[in-house]
């Protein structure tokens, strides 16, 4: 019996120690984690997207809370020009044939009209799907103004990926999701970074 | 100090771990595409090793022995996680390269072999020296064969060109098969010169490098524990 | 077991005691390489006459690196040097069949040189190899540098064309400027020997007429080959190639005779044999139809070797033995 | 239905989980001596394999994510397949005994067999499903068994050929994978 205990209270003990461990250094390495696979992963599709800056987009990100939907928030990247705003970026989702496609939509500061797009994650078909990443799609969103943003076939003005309409419509509705937040926040964004 | 030297020496040559005692295969042929990605790995086995090897010998006299594999598993689990989040904190891209073998260092038989075998047994001091010693030599041979499959899969050693202008890469080695072939004709190479040394020497001829298992020791410490 | 050569009073090796026992290892290696060279001379000088000076220089380079490795392994090894049993002629001879005719000649040695080393003397010499050595060379060269090993891209310049490729990127209609006879003739490009289907076959009939080889693993492997495309081309006559096309193009005549035969990587019972050949067949049609190459012998025979031991194990039982036929000896 | 037939050759096939992503190489190199080994340690991995899928997954999904815990997804997955090779090994001796006599040596081996928690990480990481990962877990497991059949059988034929006196052992082992795993190059590009 005796044994049993020690065994019980030795085994606890070390795995209470070492969870409690980790959760601090979980917690110690939290940020720097998150910066990390920004960098990595949204990075590339972040300086896609970007008129000509200065700054880090992520070392300089905010977060901001989006009016009327409370707990809601979003994350901006602000493009910085000799410490004025040229332009920001926001990460949005849309569902795809496979599973959420992530997308960066870049806003320019000056006027009412988009960067560009860049995708981040995705799960298309290889060689379909995945075409919307590529340069042809995304391309017909550098300067696009923020009306029409939607397919041909829906009277937009956005040519779909041949053959891969579900992906092509993923795409357009993150694009969308992050116009609506554009409108909530403008205001807000253009206080924070003059 | 000299038995510290010794424990630690022993994993450079004798005690080599994956050419000698052909232990941690996995890794060594799947992140050895590249110089840089085997010194990767073998660093954070070197953190794990050593840590796990300390912490084990520091809390050996009071764990009961049935539940002896138990607390090794979660100390050395422990370890990893926390080897995972360092690496996604401060070598993304390395974390990246290496993807599912940095958890899968908690099953590499060298963390839990040398937990059995040495810092269960021994005191603190000696099982850092040996932790340490065996994991300098992983390193050393992991980022050996990487730099040796580097240079000729891709021309290069640790990403500068080394080879002359017309060099075609010889791709098979930086492929699954070229692994496997390039270490086996390496243990073989090894095989071949200790056998020249011991015939040198006039001694008995050396044992060739076997792998039964042997020499993880993973098998006895499982049958024990029942 | 002692496996050395018995040797008679006159020095020359007779008979060599191998285990497994080889069926069709007739009375000494170097009469039996020897006969497999003469063979493949009707291939050889319809090569050169095909494809010029360039295949002479491939095929010389590879058969001189092959000797010469093989005598450096056995020097390295300790043991008697071994080339003059003529298997190592053969080997070279072999790889560079698979091989374009412009192959370049650091291609050429490397892969000739791999062949005898990695698919040959690593696992003892001639015996003991579980792979076809000339194809361990093949693959290790295939995937390591692509564009050299690549039939179309290495000869541009040439006015013939590669059936398989065609086929494989342009559909059916491309490849009906192919007649059989040219075929046959070896009117079509390819590895530089392996394109020349008709005197390939001349030199098997040879082979089988000698009794060099044993029928039943060439016949199985065409079988195989012209079974499934057969069976594809049924289903979908509009899309697959026909079953002859197939047995005509790449190295299917080749490998059916030369490749797939080849002694210690080969089962020997006449069942084993027979679904050696098929499985070898079948695999070919399947690695063209879906796969990355547009020629699968190669691998294909590469595959069934890797199941040649398996296949060994059905072996009929023996008299009166009362064990699973397998399992008798051990 | 075609989308499991293609996962299922692929496992087995394209990306065989031993030769073309070196997992559970220990095992494959110290079990092979002979075929009758080798075929109770396949059975054995393919057993704990899917078992650990399945139960891994199903606290993945339930325990770990729901408290955020995900980041001690490694520490957890390896006690439970710790716990889960003990239990089947106490369930087979007692309920079938036969079974535990074939089996039962190799499955205190499974637990460090990079295989086992190899698989159960990387369901996760490509976000199947349960019956993917079920479907996913029991063809890399078969590929692993069959990898190591072919193995043993030649193996048992270096026992009677001359290797060179270094090669022998490991080595030739080593290097026979090597080929193997070039000869399954023949799949490649069979599914994209």
């Amino acid at each position: 019996m005796r044994e049993i205990m020690k065994m019980v209270v030795v085994l606890s003990l070390i795995s209470g120690l070492s969870g409690a461990v980790l959760a601090w250094l979980k917690d110690a390495t939290k940020n720097r984690i998150e910066e990390q696979v920004l960098t990595y992963v949204q990075g590339p599709a972040l300086e896609q997207v970007f008129p000509p800056h200065d700054n880090n987009p992520i070392t300089d990100r905010k977060r901001f809370e989006v009016p009327g939907a409370p707990g809601e928030s979003v994350t901006i990247f602000p493009a910085l020009k000799d410490g004025k705003l040229a332009g920001y970026a926001m990460e949005t989702y849309g569902q795809g044939y496979g599973g959420d496609i992530g997308v960066i939509v870049g806003f320019d500061a000056g006027k009412d009209a988009l960067t560009g797009i860049g995708v981040t994650t995705m799960k298309e078909t290889p060689g379909l799907g995945t075409n919307v990443a590529k340069h042809g799609f995304t391309t017909q969103f550098a300067g696009h103004p923020l009306e029409k943003l939607e397919l041909k076939s829906k009277g937009g003005s956005i040519d779909a990926v041949s053959g891969a309409s579900y992906s092509s419509t993923g795409a357009i509705t993150a694009v969308q999701k992050a116009v609506a937040l554009r409108d909530k926040l403008k205001d807000e964004i253009g206080k924070t970074w003059q | 100090m000299s038995t510290l030297w010794k424990e630690f020496s022993k994993g450079l040559w004798n005690e080599l771990p994956p050419f000698r005692l052909v232990l941690g295969l996995c890794p060594t042929l799947a992140v050895t595409k590249t110089a840089n990605n085997g010194l990767g790995m073998g660093l954070a086995v070197i953190f794990v090793l050593t840590l796990s090897n300390m912490l084990i010998s520091m809390v050996r006299k009071i764990i009961p022995a049935k539940v002896r594999i138990a607390c090794f598993i979660v100390i050395a689990a422990s370890l990893v996680v926390a080897v995972e989040l360092l690496m996604q904190a401060y070598a993304y891209p390395l974390y990246q390269q290496l993807g599912i073998f940095v958890p899968l260092i908690v099953v590499n038989c060298i963390i839990l072999g040398r937990a059995e075998a040495f810092a269960s047994r021994n005191p603190v001091l000696p099982s850092i020296a040996d932790g340490l010693g065996m994991g300098v030599g992983y390193t050393a041979s992991l980022t050996f064969l990487g730099a040796l499959r580097e240079l000729f899969g891709y021309g290069t050693v640790f990403g500068a060109p080394v080879m002359w202008g017309s060099f075609k890469p010889f791709s098979f080695m930086i492929e699954a098969p070229g692994a496997f072939v390039c270490l086996g004709v390496l243990l073989a190479g090894m095989n071949f010169f200790s056998a020249w040394q011991a015939r040198r020497k006039g001694g008995p001829d050396a044992v060739p490098a076997v792998s039964d298992c042997g020499s993880c020791g993973m098998c006895d410490m499982a049958r024990k524990r029942g | 077991m002692q496996r050395e050569a018995l040797k008679p009073l006159t020095g020359r090796t007779v008979f060599t005691v191998s285990s497994p026992p080889h069926w069709h290892c007739g009375a000494t290696i170097p009469g039996m390489m020897l006969d497999i060279l003469l063979a493949l001379c009707p291939a050889v000088v319809m090569a050169a006459a095909v494809f010029g000076m360039d295949a002479v220089r491939v095929m010389a380079l590879s058969c001189a690196t092959a000797v010469v490795v093989e005598a450096a392994c056995c020097k390295a090894m300790k043991r008697p040097v071994s080339v003059d049993d003529y298997s190592a002629l053969v080997t070279g001879l072999l790889f560079a069949f698979l091989l374009p005719a412009e192959a370049p000649w650091w291609l050429v040695m490397a892969g000739s040189a791999i062949s005898i080393a990695l698919g040959k003397m690593v696992f003892g010499g001639l015996g003991g190899h579980p792979f076809c050595p000339p194809l361990v060379g093949w693959a290790v060269c295939r995937i390591s540098w692509k564009s050299s090993m690549d039939i179309d891209m290495s000869l541009l310049n040439a006015d013939l064309f590669y059936p398989l490729t065609q086929l494989k990127h342009l559909g059916l209609e491309a490849i009906s400027r192919f007649s059989y006879a040219d075929l046959l003739l070896g009117k079509q490009l390819g590895g530089l020997g392996a394109a020349q289907t008709g005197a390939l076959l001349l030199g098997g009939i040879y082979l089988l007429l000698r009794r060099r080889i044993r029928p039943d693993i060439p016949l199985a492997f065409l079988a195989g080959t012209f079974l499934l495309s057969l069976a594809y081309a049924l289903s979908d006559p509009s899309f697959y190639a026909p079953p002859l096309f197939h047995l005509m193009t790449g190295s299917v005549v080749l490998g059916a005779f030369f490749l797939a035969t080849d002694c210690s990587s080969s089962p020997m019972g006449h069942v084993p044999m027979i679904l050696f050949g098929l499985l070898g067949g079948a695999l070919t049609v399947i690695i063209r139809v879906y796969g990355d190459y547009p020629d699968g012998v190669p691998f294909a025979i590469m595959l069934a070797n890797l199941a040649t031991p398996l296949l060994d194990r059905i072996r009929p039982r023996p008299f009166g033995g009362a064990g699973r036929g397998g399992r008798a000896h051990a | 239905m075609t989308e499991y037939f293609l996962l299922i050759i692929s496992a087995i096939f394209v990306n065989n989980i031993l030769l073309a992503q070196y997992l559970g190489n220990c095992p494959f190199l110290g079990c092979s001596r002979n075929i009758g080994t080798a075929a109770g340690m396949g059975a054995a991995v393919v057993f704990v394999v899917v078992m650990a899928s399945g139960f891994t997954w199903a606290i993945q999904r339930y325990v770990l994510v729901p408290f955020s815990l995900d980041y001690l997804q490694t520490i957890v997955f390896i006690l439970v397949i710790a716990a889960l090779v003990q239990f089947v090994e106490m369930f087979l001796k007692k309920a079938a005994p036969p079974l535990y006599k074939s089996l039962g040596i190799f499955l205190p081996l499974i637990t460090t067999n990079c295989a086992v928690l190899g698989i159960a990480i990387i369901c996760q990481r490509k976000d199947y499903g349960i019956v993917k990962t079920l479907v996913f877990s029991f063809a890399s497991a078969l590929g692993f068994m069959l990898a190591l059949l072919l193995m043993a059988a030649i193996r048992e034929r270096f026992e009677l050929s001359r290797l060179p006196q270094s090669m022998k052992g490991a080595p030739a082992g080593l290097v026979m994978a090597g080929l193997m795993s070039l000869a399954f190059f023949a799949f490649k590009g069979m599914i994209s």
